[in-house]
């Protein structure tokens, strides 16, 4: 009974969860039930991982209804191993989070804040698992609403500001991506997804189709933030609580890539997308430029959120440059930097938080010294910048080894030699915060400042040892990546 | 217990074992200390009897585990990664020994971190050696640049600082821009990157898949990306990597790091390219003169240095550049010359290091100019100095003089004899700036230093203490020894470059 | 095509023109709801009258008492500056319209009984419905509750998004109030509405 | 392209411009109720390209005849197991004498033309040969315009903040204060630093 219906409990536990928080109204019973509900979904997922890879892809029709009429929640491969680590990342950001929420944001807040929080979990698990497009826009919206809502809680007023800024071009992305369903929907007369891919071929308007996937993609750009659609991003996870940003950063952009990759594998036929419509190269061109300008800029930044999430803008083109590779190689690859772009970002993110707990700040110069007065955050944020740089026995050398080889395999010859090059720049904006928590004169606040607490540097821990862990032992990153990779491309010819 | 495969293990072990113990340890520095040299000891008499049976013939394999379909860690012994091992794993006995006394003797704070980093890094030094593939070769070379940051920064000052990012911003972005470009493209045409008796890129181009123009691209990106070898203009990390303590620049600027740069490079050529195939195409030959460039220019700028650490650096550079050299000539004897290379310089460069050291813990002086006179106080470490000075040069009876024979041969069999002559004149300013030194020390008369009135207990040091004296004799010895003992090292080397 | 679509049409560009150029916030606000009240109209026309009907309700009701409630706390003109033409966000938008009008060349006709969306899936809702529903006789509703109830539930979780979303945004806390003066009352009441 | 065709597209290109003019809003006012209102006309001419894809000429609302839809419920009692294996051009349109005896479409609306005689008496409707337009676009757009109106709330909800916080909605004016604000804390902390190095930022 519970097995059967796995796929939906996924979805419903935080969603119902929510509104069970916010009748609670209390902070402390409100923490209490969202952590429940996330252990229970990671739980699932993972049960929904093993399921898959036993028996295949799970088909579950909402309400009975057959698809195309009903709605239809298909986990496969890849969406599962989206949906675990997703529910992973939301759990662990979870447990990180009270001594952080209790400094940033207003007690009488606290119980509404989880339930948004679980919200935006409902939203982003959604889309990785449901089989219809029309569906991926409700859920899109639900995880956009409340990731603005959550954001325009930082402590300053650049916190509202910067969540209008995301929300109008993120509406503005929603509102494409619903164009784009609707020409798509027009064209082949449903909206389940596989329906649409086995319908697609069958129609002869070509035009109209480009556009739609156009749009499409125009939108999901919005939401991944690719270069130069990007500009939402620096300010929202720079202004962000910084529970909000750990887990926006890890999960909101990579969920977005997902539903691209389902968008030119799973409807749209490769083939399709990059043949009659040259947007392989087109996102090459703007993933390179997208690396190199948000490196660049990650370097002169002193707010360390800010520099991460420029760095963040630059990793996606690493992702989209997989993806626009179209063979199995690249797209294992991509989906791999998903995965481990996920761990080392919020692991940063979360040591970033560490420091702003303690010092009350998030500029670089506030930090200069905080190395040796913390030196167990100071030790975690090495380890995760040696991820970010791609340094071996680190997960991010590990989606670094893979796309360089793929760009070769591919021919790619300038690509995989920008490539490399420009994760140079990242060694330049992961070392300058190295320095300067090491080897600057600490300040009187620094000097007074005292280690994160247990409760932070603990799950902080479990992210950079996972950064260590997949960087040595692939099975469970790229093996399932791979799996996924070649489901998709198996799937379609 | 003695199954070559499960001494491979325990040699990898050991030092990731040391490098806990230093953690559990730490406040207990005797234990700490003694602990890690009664490991280094197993170590090192783990390896011989490894390298017993790999001198007999034996290549024992141990395959760890594929991290990514078709990229392997994996491990297997081969005479030059055994000799490489050898050295790593006898000196790092010495230099713990050595460490404790120079550490102590300059009360030098975080020594936990000093020696836990110092295990790390001779862990990678033992992987890259075994390492039966690029691509583990690769991951031991970047994890030998991370762990070694930490004690080049070791002071934790401004020009630490500086000095570490000049170290890590090289090594890292050659390692990163060049060698891993060089390595996905070797496997895009090859398919492999397991090192071969022969090479694997004769493949592909007798295919026609990679033009000979691009073979001597690839081979420069091999050259360049391995920044550790330190060829120019990828030198300039290494005179900045002389801010550490000087344990750490005798094992790690003398052995350790630069020894995996130039053994990185002999492999590749040996087992990746194959000598024929770089006879057959002589694309190599302008990667020679690089060398040569570097061996004259590095000895000339030795020769302007007064600070002792820098002269011995720019002096590493030079010597690195004859190894270089031996790999970029791609003869059997050159090759031979550079493996021996490695051996005799690092016994001998270690014990300059040690001297220099030594001089700096008993006397407080860096640069040479103030050093005249000293050799009547320290004796023993300027005599050891002398020593390890006629090896580095090249005269007998150091050892020496056998690695720059083959070299010199190399050049002779393929008729550079520019290269002949670049190894002679450097070798003649190898005599010029270095030699001098403990000459001065022994013959000059001290200076008068009314002027300075710290000159009164300055006239009364001694020795350095004994930990720091006791391991360069033993160093300054062996160079000699070596050199009446290069029979077995060549014998050992020859299998590499007979099919 | 009828003379009276042709007038709501019309009447609909010109009123989204004039919003674009008016000045006046408030004016703008009214013309917005009279935009909404236009496509209610012209959804009546094209067959759709629960859209027309919520379009109407919400587009020019809700929307159109939130704005107001806002305005009223914001100020009702724009700056001089704000309403000038823009060349470059111009240039995007043509390009962009560009684009859509080229993906409609291959659209099927409107109103073509044989379109995409008209033979498949097959039997049609409307047949389908008949059986399923047992004699609910709004097609639109049927299909809103049961073939695609998860949308809806999806759309309610939404609402309630906002809503929590909205208190979030506008609650303030007492270290808050005390430093900024805020005045939470009247336009949390509005956004609650929502 | 013909002249048909081109009258067969028309209300597409009006709907792609009214949505241009609503990006245009967006995208080019700096005042940000300005921007929430051209939101709110983008997407409103969404939901106009929506409902008029489901629109078929001649066609009616998709909502069935109270007596109809009673009828083809008491039918759809008996041979709901009819459903699923019809074949034929045309849905929405209840197409009546195509494939008789084997379309259970055709049943019912056969059977609710017999039932619902005085229906069809009363209205002078052809129960028979009733084309309804189809409904899923409806459903959708009730979805999207509940999601939008959401979404404009929570802008409303954003902007009446951003105003009290900085006293503004005009964007311009908030970029130049928080550009006074950056140059300000950068002086401060030059000032700080030169007067007594080493003491904390804050």
């Amino acid at each position: 009974m519970i097995e059967a219906n796995l796929p939906v409990l996924l979805i419903v536990i935080p969603m119902i969860t929510a509104p069970l928080c916010v009748l609670a109204g209390r902070g402390r019973i409100a923490y209490a039930m969202s952590l429940l509900a996330s252990v229970l979904v990671f739980a699932i997922a993972v049960a929904l991982v093993i399921k898959v890879g036993d028996s295949g892809t799970i088909r579950y029709e909402l309400g009975g209804w057959e698809p195309p009429y009903g709605i239809e929640y298909v986990v496969d491969r890849l969406s599962s191993f989206m949906a675990m680590f997703v529910s992973a990342l939301g759990m662990i950001v979870l447990f990180y989070a009270p001594h952080s929420v209790n400094k940033e944001i207003q007690p009488s807040k606290h119980y509404l804040f989880y339930a948004t929080y679980l919200l935006c979990m409902t939203g982003l698990l959604g889309i990785c698992v449901t089989g219809d497009l029309f569906n991926v826009f409700v859920f899109l919206e639900i995880s956009s609403l409340s990731s603005y809502a959550l954001i325009s809680l930082g402590r300053t007023r650049r916190a509202p500001l910067s969540a209008l800024q995301y929300l109008i071009v993120g509406s503005i992305g929603a509102t494409f991506i619903l164009i784009g369903i609707g020409l798509l929907y027009q064209m082949t007369g449903t909206l389940n997804m596989a329906d649409i891919a086995s319908r697609i071929d069958t129609i002869d308007g070509p035009r109209t189709i480009m556009v739609a996937f156009a749009f499409l993609t125009v939108g999901l750009c919005v939401k991944m933030a690719v270069f130069p659609l990007h500009t939402w991003l620096p300010g929202a996870y720079t202004y962000a609580p910084s529970v909000v940003t750990c887990f926006i950063a890890a999960t909101a952009t990579k969920v977005s890539v997902y539903a691209f990759i389902r968008l030119v594998y799973g409807i749209m036929t490769p083939k399709f997308a990059f043949e009659l419509l040259p947007l392989d190269s087109a996102l090459m061109v703007f993933s390179l430029i997208g690396i190199f300008v948000a490196s660049t800029a990650a370097v002169f930044q002193d707010d360390v959120k800010r520099l991460l999430a420029y760095s963040s803008v630059a990793q996606i083109g690493y992702m989209l440059l997989g993806v626009s590779m179209s063979n199995i190689d690249g797209l294992t690859a991509g989906i791999v930097h998903m995965f481990n772009h996920a761990l080392i970002k919020g692991g940063l993110f979360m040591v970033a938080g560490c420091f702003i707990l303690r010092l009350g700040s998030s500029r670089l110069s506030d930090w200069a010294g905080a190395g040796r007065t913390m030196p167990w955050t100071g030790f975690a944020w090495a380890i995760g910048g040696l991820g970010l740089i791609g340094v071996p026995m680190t997960a991010g050398f590990i989606s670094k080894w893979l796309l360089l080889t793929a760009a070769m395999q591919n021919g790619w010859w300038p690509v995989a030699a920008l490539m490399l090059l420009s994760s140079l720049l990242a060694v330049a904006y992961v070392w300058k915060v190295v320095e300067t928590l090491y080897f600057s004169e600490p300040s009187d606040a620094v000097v007074a400042s005292t280690e994160a607490p247990a409760g932070m540097l603990i799950p902080t821990y479990a992210i950079i040892g996972c950064v260590v862990l997949f960087g040595i032992w692939t099975t469970y990153s790229a093996g399932l990546a791979a799996a996924a990779a070649a489901e998709l491309l198996g799937a379609t010819p | 217990m003695t199954d070559p495969v499960n001494l491979i293990v325990l040699s990898l072990v050991l030092p990731l074992v040391a490098f806990v113990m230093n953690f559990v340890l730490g406040n207990r520095p005797n234990a700490r200390e003694c602990s890690t040299v009664v490991i280094a000891t197993i170590l090192f008499g783990v390896v011989g009897l490894l390298a017993s049976s790999v001198f007999d013939g034996q290549r024992p394999e141990l395959f760890v585990s594929e991290m990514l379909p078709g990229f392997s860690i994996a491990f297997s012994v081969e005479p030059l990664g055994m000799i490489f091992a050898l050295v790593a794993s006898g000196l790092w006995i010495l230099t713990t020994i050595y460490g404790a006394g120079y550490m102590r003797g300059h009360h030098e704070k975080h020594q936990t971190r000093f020696f836990g980093c110092f295990a790390l890094a001779i862990f990678a030094a033992i992987a890259a050696a075994f390492s039966s593939n690029l691509f583990t070769m690769f991951v031991a070379y970047e994890l030998m640049t991370v762990s070694t940051y930490p004690l080049v920064t070791h002071h934790g000052t401004a020009e630490a600082k500086s000095g570490g990012r000049i170290y890590l911003g090289i090594l890292l972005s050659t390692s990163i821009a060049f060698f891993m470009m060089a390595i996905a493209w070797t496997w895009s045409l090859c398919g492999t990157l397991d090192f071969k008796q022969g090479g694997i890129l004769n493949v592909p181009y007798e295919a026609g898949e990679i033009s000979t123009l691009a073979l001597g691209v690839l081979l420069g990106l091999f050259a360049f990306g391995i920044g550790k070898a330190a060829l120019m203009p990828m030198h300039r990390w290494l005179p900045a990597a002389m801010v550490a303590p000087t344990p750490v620049s005798a094992l790690l600027h003398a052995v350790a790091v630069v020894k995996v740069g130039v053994f990185s490079l002999l492999k590749v050529v040996v087992y990746i390219f194959g000598i024929d195939l770089l006879q057959a195409t002589g694309v190599n030959l302008w990667l020679a003169y690089v060398a040569g460039f570097t061996i004259v220019v590095a000895s000339i700028i030795a020769m302007t240095k007064d600070n002792l650490k820098a002269r011995l650096a720019y002096s590493t550079i030079g010597q690195l550049a004859y190894i270089s050299l031996g790999a970029a000539l791609a003869t059997p004897d050159s090759v031979i010359g550079g493996g021996m290379h490695i051996v005799m310089h690092a016994v001998g460069k270690i014990t300059l290091f040690f001297c220099a050291g030594a001089i700096y813990v008993a006397a407080h002086k860096k640069n040479i100019s103030d050093m005249a006179g000293l050799g009547r106080q320290m004796p023993w470490t300027f005599g050891a100095f002398l020593v390890a000075s006629v090896s580095i040069i090249g005269l007998p009876p150091g050892g020496g003089a056998w690695s720059k024979w083959f070299l010199a041969v190399g050049t002779a069999e393929t008729h550079q004899y520019a290269l002949t002559a670049a190894l002679m004149i450097s070798s003649l300013l190898n005599i010029a700036y270095l030699v001098p030194i403990p000459i001065q020390a022994f013959l000059k008369p001290r200076p008068d230093r009314d002027s300075n009135h710290d000159s009164d207990h300055s006239h009364d040091h001694g020795e350095a203490p004994l930990a720091c004296v006791i391991p360069l004799v033993i160093t300054a010895t062996l160079s000699i020894v070596l050199f009446f003992a290069a029979e077995p090292i060549y014998q050992a080397l020859l299998p590499i470059v007979s099919e | 095509m009828t003379a009276i679509d042709v007038a709501i049409l019309l009447f609909l560009a010109i009123t989204a023109v004039t919003i674009a150029r008016i000045r006046d916030l408030w004016a703008a606000v009214m013309f917005t709801g009279i935009y909404s009240f236009l496509s209610a109209s012209w959804m009546l026309l094209l067959d759709a009258p629960d859209v027309s009907f919520t379009e109407a309700a919400v587009g020019a009701g809700i929307s159109t008492v939130l704005m107001l409630s806002t305005l009223a706390l914001t100020g009702t003109t724009e700056k001089a500056s704000g309403a000038k033409f823009r060349p470059i966000p111009f240039m995007v938008v043509v390009l962009t319209g560009c684009m859509l009008i080229y993906g409609t060349l291959d659209m099927p006709q409107i109103g073509d009984p044989s379109d995409p969306i008209h033979i498949h899936p097959s039997p049609s809702f409307v047949e389908r419905t008949q059986g399923d529903m047992h004699g609910l006789p709004n097609v639109v509703t049927a299909v809103l509750g049961s073939y695609r109830g998860y949308d809806t539930l999806g759309e309610t979780t939404v609402v309630f998004t906002a809503g929590i979303a909205v208190l979030l945004i506008l609650r303030r806390g007492k270290e808050e109030d005390s430093k900024t003066g805020g005045r939470p009352g009247s336009a949390a009441a509005s956004g609650d509405n929502a | 392209m013909t002249m048909v065709q081109a009258l067969g597209l028309y209300n597409y290109w009006v709907v792609v411009f009214l949505m241009m003019t609503g990006f245009y809003i967006v995208i080019a006012r700096r005042n940000l109720i300005k921007s929430i209102l051209g939101l709110n006309i983008f997407q409103t001419s969404v939901f106009l390209l929506y409902i008029s894809m489901g629109k078929i000429d001649g066609a009616t609302a998709p909502i069935v005849p109270p007596d109809i839809a009673a009828a083809a419920a008491h039918h759809g009692d008996h041979h709901s197991d009819h459903h699923g294996h019809g074949e034929h051009a045309g849905h929405g349109v209840v197409d009546h004498g195509v494939d008789h005896g084997v379309d259970g479409a055709t049943e019912i609306a056969h059977e609710a033309a017999h039932s619902a005689t005085g229906y069809v008496a009363m209205t002078g409707i052809d129960a028979e040969n009733i084309v309804y337009s189809n409904p899923l676009p409806s459903v959708l757009m009730l979805t999207a315009i509940v999601v939008g109106i959401a979404t404009t709330a929570l802008a409303l909800a954003l902007i009446v903040r951003v105003r009290e916080d900085y006293g503004t909605v005009e964007e311009d004016e908030i970029l130049q204060i928080n550009q006074e604000e950056w140059a300000a804390g950068r002086e401060r902390a030059a000032k700080k630093k030169k007067a007594s190095p080493g003491v904390s930022a804050r």
